[in-house]
C-alpha cells in the first residue's frame, strides 16, 4: 500500500520551535522505526508552512487531499488553522491527526469522525496542573489570562477544576495578546493575595510573565506560579535559574525512561533540541496510523480510522492508551516541576516528575464534551 | 567669443566654459561660457526659464548631471560635490532663500561653517542688518520675506567666502528693501567680494554690476559692460522681450 | 510671440486627446477575462479564487491610493469585518451566498463611512496613521466580540445555494460566481477612475487647495472614494469567507493591511493591471513558498527589497513605461 | 485610606511607576524612530528588528565571547548601528528622493529578512539572559517592590533621551541635522558632508533601538519576534508626540507608558488599543501632534 | 461688492492682520500692496476662508459670508488664485479647464458614468483656453508649460467658473518682463464686467491696472486711494516705496 503523510504546521512563526521542522523529523522517524517498507507500506512525507493563517492551511489541505493524494495530515498547531483543517478533512473523508493545537473543540463542538486529537488540550492542562496544585495546598488562585479564546478557555477549565477540588479563584486579569510587559498584571495578582498565580497564556507571553515574576520577587514573597501551558522549549529559554520550582503539566518529557531517552537522543542529533510534546505526539500518531494501515491492508480512510480507534495505542513515547470515539486520545499526563540550577545536570535537564495523572483523570469525559456523532450511538 | 577677446580669461576667478546641465532627462544648459574676475560684480540676465538659476546651481555643484568645465581659481570643479566646492570659498544665496524653519534666526545665521578666518563678525552683520539683531531669537521662517532675504545673504557673509552667488535677491520684495539690498551689495564690492548676481530687475542690476551676461535657452548669448548699457539698451530689451 | 515659446512647442509633441477606453486597454480587459476563465483549469480552483479575492482587494486599495492619493494603512478592517459578517450571515442566519456577501459588503461600506469621515480630515502620513489606529480598534473588537469566535474564527461556514437555487458546493462552479464578482468589481473600479468623479478626484490629488478654490468640497470627494474603496475591499473579504468557509483574525490583522500595500506597490500603483498582478504574485508566493518551510519570510523579504530597489514603479509600472502606454 | 474606583493608592502608585518604566522603552524606541524619520524621511520599519538584534547581540557577546551586560550596553548598539550603516549605505540611501512609501516597503522587507534569519538560526522560543549581578534584587518602596533593574532602566533611558535631545536641539551638530532635514542640498552647499551625517544619524537611531534591546534582554523574552509588533505602537507614539519633535517623542513615550499602565488597572483588556484610541483622538483635535508645530 | 470690517488674524499671539476695513467696489480693480510681512496674503486667505479670522466680518454682495467654507465662497463666484502657480500638473490644459466647468455644471459626483460624457464641455473649454492665448497647447500636460503660461492657464480655469470676482495673489511674481506685459493685458481684458482684487509688488503694474489701492503695513491699513494719492503719501514712501524709487 502507498500512503502519503502531510505535516502541516508553523515553520516560521511563533510555534516553529515546538512543531515546525521537528514534527517532520518525528514523522519520518516513526516511519523508519515502524520499518514500513519491509511491511509493504510505501510512505511518502510532505510538509508545508501554514504561517498560522487558516486560509492558507485550508487551501493547502484541500490541494493535498484533492490533487496530491495525501491521506493524512499531521500536527497543525493553533486553533483556527486546526479547526479549518478538520473541516476540510471531513469534507474529503481523509484523516487528521492533530498534535499541536490546544483547543478541546476539536473533540467537542467541532468534532469530526475523521479527527484524532493526540497530545493535549486545554481541559487536560487544566486538570493536570489545576488539580495537583490545589491538592498540594494551593487553594486560592489568581489568573493572568491571555485575552483571546485560548486563554479564556484555559482559565474557564482550570477554574472548574480548582473549585471542584475545594479551591477558590480570587480573581483574574485579562492581558493583551501578545503582550510584552506583565509586571502590572503581576502586581495585581500579588495584591490579590492568592497563593497561586495561574498563567493562562502561552509561548512568549508565559515566558515573559515568569521572567518578570522572578524579577519582582513574587515567588520569594511566597506566591506560587502555575504555568498552564508550557513546553520544554519555553523552560529552556527561561533557564533553570529563573524558572525553578515552577509546576506545569506535560504529555511527554524526554527524560522519562530509556525508550524516551533513546528516541530523544536520535531526535536531538537532527534538530539540536530534544522533542517537545507536540513533536512526540506527531511521532506517536504516525506510528499508530501506520499500524492501522498495516492491519487494514489498504489506505481506505474510514477503515483506518475505525481501526485506529479500535486498537489500543502503544508506543515508546506515550506508552499505552486508547482513542475515544470522539477522536480524543487518552494517555497519561505528567505534573512536572522545574529543577533548580543545582539539580540540573545539563542544558536540557530541566524537569522532574511530580506525579502522573491518568488519562481518565486528565481528559474531560466524552459525555461532557458535546460531540454529537460520538454520543449518538 | 566677444568676452574673451575683450578682457581675456587668464586672471579669471571663475571660468565657465561649455557647461551643460540636465534635470533628469531634460537638457537645460547647452554650453554656457562666461567668466568672472576677482572683485567683480557680474549679472546673469534673461527671461524666465532661460537657465540662470540652473547655471548658478551647476557652478555650486547642486545639479546632479552636468558636463563641461567650471574652473574656480584655476581648479576644475565640474566633478566635485557641492560640499567640496563650498570649501573652496564660494557660497550661494538660493532663489527660494532656504531659511530653515526649525532653526532660530541666530542658528540660521551660524549654520554654515566658517571656511576662512576673515569672514564678517556677528557684530558686523548685525550692524549691517539691524532687523536681524532685533529678531535673532525668533524662528527663521517667521521673518518677513525681506528679512529672510537679509538673513540668507548675511549667513554666507559670516563664512569668509569672498565669492557669492546671489539668485534673485530682490524677488517679491518691497521697493524699499530692494534699495537696501542694493546698498549692501555695493558695500560688499568695496570690500573686495566677487559676486555673481541673477536678476529679473535689470534696472537694479545696472545700479550694482560691472558687466552683464545675457542668458537665453541655456547659453550665454551676449555680454554687455555696464558702462555700455545705455548704448545697448535696445538690444537688451530685445533679448528680454520687453 | 517669442523664441522660447517656439522651442517649447517644438520640443513637446502634442499628444492626441483620447476619449473613452483606449484600444489597448480594451484588449487588456478581454485578455484578462480569457486568462481568468482558463485559470481554474490550470491551477487549483480554490487557489484561483483566492487570487481573485485578493486581486479585487488590491484593486479597491489602489482606487484609494493610486487614484485618490490616500494611503490607508488599515484596509484590513473592511476586508476582515466584511468577511466576518458574511460568514456569520451564512452560518447563523443561513443567508444565500449573494445575500451574505451583500451583507458583508454593506458592513464594510458603513464602517468605511464612519472611519473615513474622521480620517479624511487629515493628510499624508497622518491619514495613514489614523486609518491604522481605527483598524487596530476594529481588530480589538474582532478579538473580543462573541460572534467572531476569537482566535478560532468562524469555522465551517456553509456555502448555501445561490439565490436559493443553484448549488455552489463545487469549487469550480463557485469559481465562476467569484469571477463574475471580481471581474465586475474591477471593471467598476476602472469606470470610477475614468468618470467625471474620477477626473475631479485626480485634480484633488494634484492640487488640493486649487480644487477648493474652484469650489469643490474636497472632503466629500475624498470620503466618497474612501467609502467606495472600503466597499470593494469588503466585497473581496466577504467573498473570501465564502470561498474558504471561514473567517479569521488573519484578515483583520494589520499585517493584512500591509500585505495589500505590498501587492499594490509590487504590481504598480495607479495602474489598472498592477494590483491584480501584485496580488497574484503575493498569494502565489504564500502558497508555494509554504513548501520551503522556514525560509518563507526571508524569501518574501528579499522579493520586496529587490522590488523596491530595482522595480520601484512596480512590475506593471515598469512595463507601462517601457511600452509607453498606461496599463 | 481612600480608594480610587476600588483601587488602593499603593497599587495605583505602583502601577504609575511601572507605567513609567514601560514608557522608558517607548521613549528610547520612539526617539530613535523620530530621529530617523525626521532626518531621512524614512519610516524605519526595521526598528523593531533592530531592537531585537540589540538584545541578541548582547546574548551573543555573553555566550560566544563571554562579554557581560555592561560592555554589551555599549558594544551592542555599536555593532547593530554599524549594521544599520551598511544597510543605509547600500540600500536605503537610494530612496531619499522618493515618497516615503518606498522607504517603508524596503525597511518592511528588511525586517522580514532579519527576523526570518534569526528565527532560522535561533528558533522562536527565546534565549535566557540574566539580570547583571549588580542590579539583582530590589527596593521595598513601601507601596511596591521595585526591582533594581527596573530603576536602572528608567535612569538609563532618561539619560539617553535627554542626552539625545540636548545634542539635537542645543548643539551645532544638531542644528546641521535639523537644517539637513529641511533642505539637505542647501546644507551640502554650505560645505557640510550631508550624506555622512545622514548615515551616522541612521546608525545612531538604530543604535538607540539596539540600546533599548539590551535594556530589555534581562526582563523580556529574547526571541526573534520580540520587536515585530512593537513598531506599530512605537510609531503611534511618534505620531502622537508630533512627527519630527524630539522632545515630543520622549515625553509622549513616558506619558503613554503611564497611561497604558493605568489602563491595565482599570480596563486591562483595553490596554492594547488605548494608544491607538489616544492617537485617533489626538489627530482629530490636534493633527500636528501634541508637541508638533504646525508649519 | 466685497466688504471686510474689523478683520483680525492672530497666530499664537502674533497679530498678522489687525482690524482691517476693506471695501472693494463692483467693477473695479483694487490693489493691495505693502511691505513684506504686512499681512497681504493672510488677508487674502481670510477673505477666501482659507484661514478663519480671529475677529471681524466679511460680506459679499450684502450677504454675510464670514462663516462659509472655502469651497462655498468659490461657489458664490468669488474665486482666488495663488501666489505660487496652481494648476493640475498631470492633467492636460483642456482637462484643467474642464474641471472648473464640471463644478459649475454639477456632474462631478457621478462615479458610475463614463468620462466620455466630459467631451460635451470641450468646445466651450477650448474657448476659454484660446481666450488666454493657449490655443496651441490644448493637449499638453500642464506640468510642461512655462511659468507664464501656467499663470495664463490658471486664469483660464478661473474664468471657466464665470466668477463675478477674482482675487489674484502676486500674479507677476517671478515673471519676466515679457510675460508681465502679456498678463497685465489679460487682466485688463477680463476685468470687464468683473471685480478684481490683487496683491502685487510690481509698482508699474499696480499703477497701470488698479483703480484703487489699499496699503497695508504691519497688519494695518496705512493708506488708501488711487495710485497718485498713495504713492505721494510720506508714510507709504517711507514704509514701502522707498526714497530712491523713480
Ligand atoms: N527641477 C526641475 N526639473 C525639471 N526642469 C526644471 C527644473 N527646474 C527648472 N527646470 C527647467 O529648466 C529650465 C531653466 O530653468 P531655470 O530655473 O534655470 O531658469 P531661470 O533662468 O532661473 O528662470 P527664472 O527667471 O524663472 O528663475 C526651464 O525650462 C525650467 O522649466
Ligand atoms: N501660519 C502662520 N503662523 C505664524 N505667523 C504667520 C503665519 N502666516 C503668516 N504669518 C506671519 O504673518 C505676517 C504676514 O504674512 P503675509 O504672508 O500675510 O505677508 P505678505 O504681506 O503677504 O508678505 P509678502 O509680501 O512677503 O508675501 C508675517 O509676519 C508672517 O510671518
Ligand atoms: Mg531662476
Ligand atoms: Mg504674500
Amino acid at each position: 500500500t502507498d500512503v502519503k503523510l502531510g505535516v502541516l504546521n508553523d515553520q516560521s512563526g511563533v510555534y516553529a520551535d515546538l512543531s515546525g521542522e521537528g514534527s517532520v523529523v518525528a514523522a519520518r522517524m516513526a516511519v523508519e522505526d515502524f520499518d514500513a517498507e519491509s511491511k509493504g507500506i510505501n510512505v511518502e512525507i510532505i510538509s508545508a508552512d501554514h504561517q498560522n493563517k487558516p486560509d492558507i492551511a485550508s487551501n493547502i489541505a484541500r490541494q493535498w487531499y484533492d490533487q496530491d493524494g495525501v491521506d493524512v495530515i499531521l500536527d497543525v498547531p493553533t486553533s483556527s488553522t486546526a479547526l479549518a483543517v478538520a473541516d476540510v478533512t471531513a469534507e474529503f473523508d481523509k484523516i487528521f491527526i492533530n498534535s499541536g493545537a490546544a483547543t478541546s473543540d476539536l473533540t467537542r463542538g467541532n468534532c469530526q469522525p475523521t479527527t484524532i486529537h493526540w497530545t493535549y488540550d486545554t481541559a487536560s492542562l487544566a486538570n493536570g496542573t489545576g488539580k495537583a496544585v490545589t491538592d498540594a495546598g494551593g487553594d486560592t488562585w489568581f489568573f493572568l489570562t491571555a485575552d483571546y479564546a485560548f486563554g479564556h478557555a484555559l482559565e474557564r477549565d482550570t477554574t472548574a477544576v480548582v473549585e471542584a477540588n475545594g479551591g477558590e479563584v480570587l480573581g483574574s486579569v485579562a492581558h493583551p495578546f501578545p503582550g510584552t510587559d506583565f509586571s502590572s498584571f503581576l502586581l495585581q495578582a500579588q495584591a490579590s493575595g492568592a497563593k497561586v498565580i495561574g498563567l493562562a497564556n502561552a509561548g512568549a507571553d508565559t515566558v515573559n510573565s515568569i521572567k518578570q515574576a522572578a524579577e519582582f520577587g513574587i515567588v520569594q514573597a511566597g506566591q506560587k506560579l502555575a504555568g498552564l501551558l508550557l513546553f520544554i522549549n519555553n523552560v529552556h529559554s527561561l533557564g533553570a535559574e529563573t524558572a525553578q520550582g515552577l509546576q506545569m503539566t506535560t504529555a511527554f518529557y524526554w527524560d522519562m525512561n530509556d525508550e524516551t531517552r533513546e528516541f530523544s537522543e536520535r531526535f536531538q542529533a537532527e534538530i539540536g533540541a530534544p522533542p517537545s510534546m507536540v513533536q512526540a505526539g506527531v511521532y506517536a500518531g504516525t506510528l499508530h496510523y501506520l499500524k492501522a494501515v498495516e492491519a487494514v491492508g489498504s489506505n481506505d480512510s474510514s477503515a483506518i480510522v475505525a481501526k485506529m480507534k479500535e486498537m489500543e495505542t502503544d508506543d515508546p513515547l506515550f506508552g499505552k492508551g486508547y482513542i475515544r470515539k470522539d477522536g480524543r486520545v487518552i494517555h497519561d499526563m505528567y505534573l512536572m516541576e522545574v529543577k533548580s540550577p543545582d539539580e540540573s545536570t545539563g542544558e536540557w535537564d530541566l524537569l522532574k516528575q511530580v506525579s502522573t495523572i491518568s488519562g481518565e483523570d486528565a481528559f474531560l469525559p466524552m459525555e461532557e464534551g458535546g460531540c454529537e456523532f460520538a454520543l449518538a450511538d | 567669443m566677444e568676452t574673451r577677446t575683450e578682457t581675456g580669461t587668464r586672471d579669471a576667478l571663475l571660468e565657465v566654459s561649455g557647461l551643460e546641465g540636465w534635470y533628469g532627462e531634460s537638457h537645460v544648459l547647452h554650453g554656457v561660457d562666461f567668466h568672472v574676475k576677482q572683485g567683480e560684480v557680474v549679472t546673469l540676465l534673461g527671461r524666465n526659464g532661460a537657465g540662470k538659476t540652473t547655471t548658478i546651481k551647476a557652478i555650486m555643484g547642486l545639479l546632479d548631471k552636468r558636463r563641461g568645465s567650471v574652473k574656480l581659481g584655476g581648479r576644475e570643479t565640474i566633478s566635485l560635490q557641492a560640499r567640496h566646492i563650498a570649501r573652496m570659498g564660494i557660497a550661494i544665496c538660493p532663489e527660494e532663500r532656504g531659511i530653515f524653519s526649525s532653526l532660530s534666526v541666530e542658528e540660521n545665521l551660524h549654520l554654515p561653517p566658517k571656511l576662512a578666518e576673515d569672514g564678517l563678525s556677528t557684530d558686523r552683520i548685525f550692524e549691517l542688518f539691524p532687523n536681524l539683531k532685533e529678531r535673532r531669537r525668533s524662528q527663521g521662517t517667521k521673518l518677513s520675506g525681506g528679512e529672510q532675504q537679509m538673513l540668507a545673504i548675511a549667513r554666507i557673509l559670516r563664512t569668509g567666502s569672498k565669492f557669492l552667488l546671489l539668485d534673485e535677491p530682490t524677488e517679491g520684495l518691497a521697493p524699499v528693501i530692494v534699495q537696501q539690498i542694493g546698498r549692501t551689495i555695493s558695500a560688499l564690492k568695496e570690500e573686495g567680494f566677487t559676486i555673481v548676481l541673477v536678476e529679473q530687475n535689470f534696472r537694479f542690476a545696472a545700479s550694482v554690476a560691472d558687466r552683464h551676461y545675457v542668458v537665453e535657452q541655456g547659453r550665454v548669448v551676449d555680454m554687455i559692460p555696464n558702462h555700455a548699457l545705455d548704448a545697448n539698451i535696445e538690444k537688451l530689451h530685445a533679448y528680454l522681450g520687453v | 510671440m517669442s523664441t522660447t515659446e517656439n522651442t517649447t512647442k517644438a520640443a513637446l509633441p502634442a499628444m492626441t486627446h483620447t476619449v473613452g477606453m483606449p484600444r489597448h486597454q480594451k484588449i487588456i480587459f478581454v485578455v484578462l477575462l480569457a486568462v481568468l476563465i482558463a485559470l481554474p483549469f490550470m491551477v487549483y480552483p480554490v487557489f484561483a479564487m483566492k487570487v481573485l479575492c485578493f486581486a479585487l482587494f488590491a484593486c479597491a486599495f489602489n482606487l484609494l491610493l493610486g487614484f485618490g492619493g490616500l494611503l490607508s494603512f488599515g484596509h484590513a478592517a473592511y476586508f476582515g469585518m466584511a468577511s466576518y459578517v458574511c460568514a456569520h450571515a451564512a452560518k447563523v442566519w443561513g443567508l444565500t451566498p449573494e445575500l451574505a456577501i451583500l451583507t458583508g459588503t454593506a458592513t464594510a461600506a458603513v464602517l468605511g463611512l464612519v472611519i473615513g469621515s474622521l480620517a479624511i480630515r487629515r493628510q499624508g502620513i497622518y491619514f495613514a496613521m489614523v486609518t491604522l489606529a481605527f483598524a487596530q480598534m476594529v481588530y480589538f473588537f474582532a478579538l473580543q466580540a462573541e460572534f467572531t469566535g476569537g482566535e478560532d474564527g468562524i469555522q465551517s461556514v456553509p456555502r448555501n445555494d445561490l439565490f436559493g437555487l443553484l448549488p455552489m458546493k463545487d469549487d469550480l462552479t463557485f469559481y465562476f460566481f467569484v469571477l463574475a464578482i471580481t471581474y465586475g468589481g474591477i471593471l467598476f473600479i476602472y469606470r470610477i477612475t475614468h468618470s467625471p468623479f474620477g477626473q475631479v478626484l485626480k485634480s484633488i490629488r494634484e492640487n488640493e487647495p486649487r480644487a477648493v478654490s474652484l469650489g469643490y468640497h474636497v472632503n466629500r470627494y475624498k470620503l466618497m472614494v474612501f467609502v467606495l474603496s472600503a466597499t470593494f475591499a469588503g466585497l473581496a473579504g466577504a467573498t473570501k469567507s465564502q470561498v474558504f468557509h471561514l473567517a479569521s483574525l488573519t484578515d483583520v490583522h494589520w499585517t493584512m493591511s500591509g500585505e495589500v500595500v505590498l501587492m499594490t506597490l509590487l504590481g504598480g500603483m495607479g495602474t489598472v493591471l498592477g494590483p491584480i498582478v501584485g496580488a497574484a504574485i503575493v498569494v502565489t508566493m504564500q502558497n508555494y513558498l509554504a513548501y520551503l518551510g522556514a525560509w518563507v519570510t526571508v524569501i518574501q523579504g528579499c522579493i520586496f527589497v529587490i522590488g523596491v530597489l530595482l522595480f520601484r514603479e512596480g512590475i506593471i509600472g515598469v512595463l507601462s513605461r517601457i511600452l509607453k502606454k498606461p496599463l | 485610606m481612600f480608594e480610587l474606583l476600588g483601587v488602593p493608592p499603593q497599587v495605583l502608585m505602583g502601577q504609575l511607576l511601572i507605567g513609567l518604566i514601560n514608557g522608558s522603552f517607548y521613549a528610547v524606541l520612539s526617539l530613535g524612530l523620530a530621529v530617523i524619520f525626521g532626518l531621512l524621511n524614512i519610516i524605519n520599519f526595521t526598528h523593531g528588528a533592530q531592537y531585537m538584534m540589540g538584545a541578541f547581540v548582547a546574548w551573543m557577546l555573553l555566550n560566544y565571547l563571554g562579554i557581560g551586560y555592561w560592555p554589551a550596553l555599549v558594544l551592542s548598539p555599536l555593532v547593530v548601528g554599524a549594521i544599520g550603516i551598511v544597510l543605509e549605505r547600500t540600500m536605503i540611501s537610494r530612496l531619499y528622493k522618493l515618497d516615503h512609501l518606498y522607504g517603508l516597503l524596503l525597511t518592511f522587507g528588511l525586517a522580514l529578512i532579519i527576523q526570518g534569519l534569526f528565527r532560522n538560526y535561533y528558533g522562536v522560543s527565546g534565549l535566557p539572559y540574566a539580570i547583571p549581578p549588580a542590579l539583582q534584587g530590589g527596593q521595598n518602596l513601601g507601596f511596591m517592590f521595585l526591582p533594581n533593574y527596573r530603576g536602572w532602566v528608567i535612569v538609563a533611558s532618561v539619560i539617553v533621551c535627554f542626552g539625545t535631545w540636548f545634542m539635537i536641539e542645543k548643539t551645532r551638530l544638531g542644528a546641521y541635522l535639523r537644517a539637513a532635514t529641511e533642505n539637505p542640498e542647501l546644507v551640502g552647499a554650505f560645505g557640510i558632508n550631508v550624506p555622512r551625517m545622514i548615515t551616522l544619524t541612521y546608525g545612531f537611531g538604530v543604535g538607540l533601538a539596539a540600546f533599548a534591546g539590551v535594556l530589555a534582554a534581562p526582563i523580556y523574552s529574547v526571541n526573534p519576534n520580540m520587536g515585530a509588533d512593537l513598531i506599530i505602537v512605537v510609531f503611534a507614539v511618534v505620531v502622537i508626540g508630533g512627527m519630527g519633535s524630539i522632545m515630543g517623542a520622549i515625553l509622549t513615550g513616558f506619558g503613554l507608558g503611564i497611561v497604558e499602565g493605568l489602563t491595565r488597572v482599570f480596563y486591562p483588556e483595553g490596554s492594547a488599543v488605548v494608544i491607538f484610541v489616544i492617537m485617533a483622538i489626538v489627530l482629530m483635535i490636534k493633527p500636528e501632534g501634541l508637541f508638533g508645530s504646525s508649519t | 461688492m466685497l466688504q471686510a470690517s474689523g478683520l483680525t488674524k492672530e497666530f499664537k499671539g502674533f497679530v498678522a492682520v489687525n482690524n482691517v476695513d476693506l471695501t472693494v467696489e463692483r467693477g473695479t480693480i483694487h490693489a493691495l500692496i505693502g511691505p513684506n510681512g504686512a499681512g497681504k496674503t493672510t488677508c487674502f486667505n481670510l477673505l477666501t476662508k482659507f484661514l478663519q479670522p480671529t475677529r471681524g466680518t466679511i460680506t459679499y454682495d450684502g450677504r454675510d459670508i464670514t462663516s462659509l467654507s472655502a469651497a462655498d465662497i468659490a461657489r458664490l463666484g468669488l474665486v482666488r488664485s495663488f501666489q505660487i502657480s496652481a494648476v493640475f500638473d498631470d492633467l492636460t490644459v483642456l482637462e484643467n479647464v474642464r474641471i472648473a466647468m464640471q463644478r459649475r455644471r454639477g456632474d462631478s459626483y457621478d462615479f458610475w458614468r463614463s468620462e466620455v460624457l466630459l467631451a460635451q464641455y470641450d468646445d466651450e473649454a477650448r474657448g476659454y483656453v484660446e481666450s488666454v492665448g493657449l490655443g496651441d497647447f490644448l493637449n499638453h500636460r500642464a506640468a510642461e508649460l512655462s511659468y507664464g503660461r501656467k499663470r495664463a492657464l490658471e486664469i483660464a480655469t478661473t474664468l471657466a467658473l464665470e466668477p463675478d470676482m477674482l482675487l489674484l495673489d502676486e500674479p507677476m511674481a517671478g515673471m519676466a518682463q515679457a510675460d508681465v506685459d502679456r498678463i497685465s493685458a489679460l487682466i485688463k481684458r477680463i476685468s470687464e464686467g468683473r471685480t478684481i482684487l490683487m496683491v502685487e509688488h510690481n509698482l508699474s503694474v499696480v499703477a497701470n491696472l488698479s483703480d484703487r489701492i489699499t496699503v497695508l503695513a504691519r497688519g494695518e491699513v496705512l493708506a488708501e486711494g488711487d495710485y497718485d494719492t498713495v504713492s505721494k503719501s510720506p508714510e507709504v514712501i517711507d514704509a514701502y516705496i522707498g526714497a530712491g524709487h523713480d
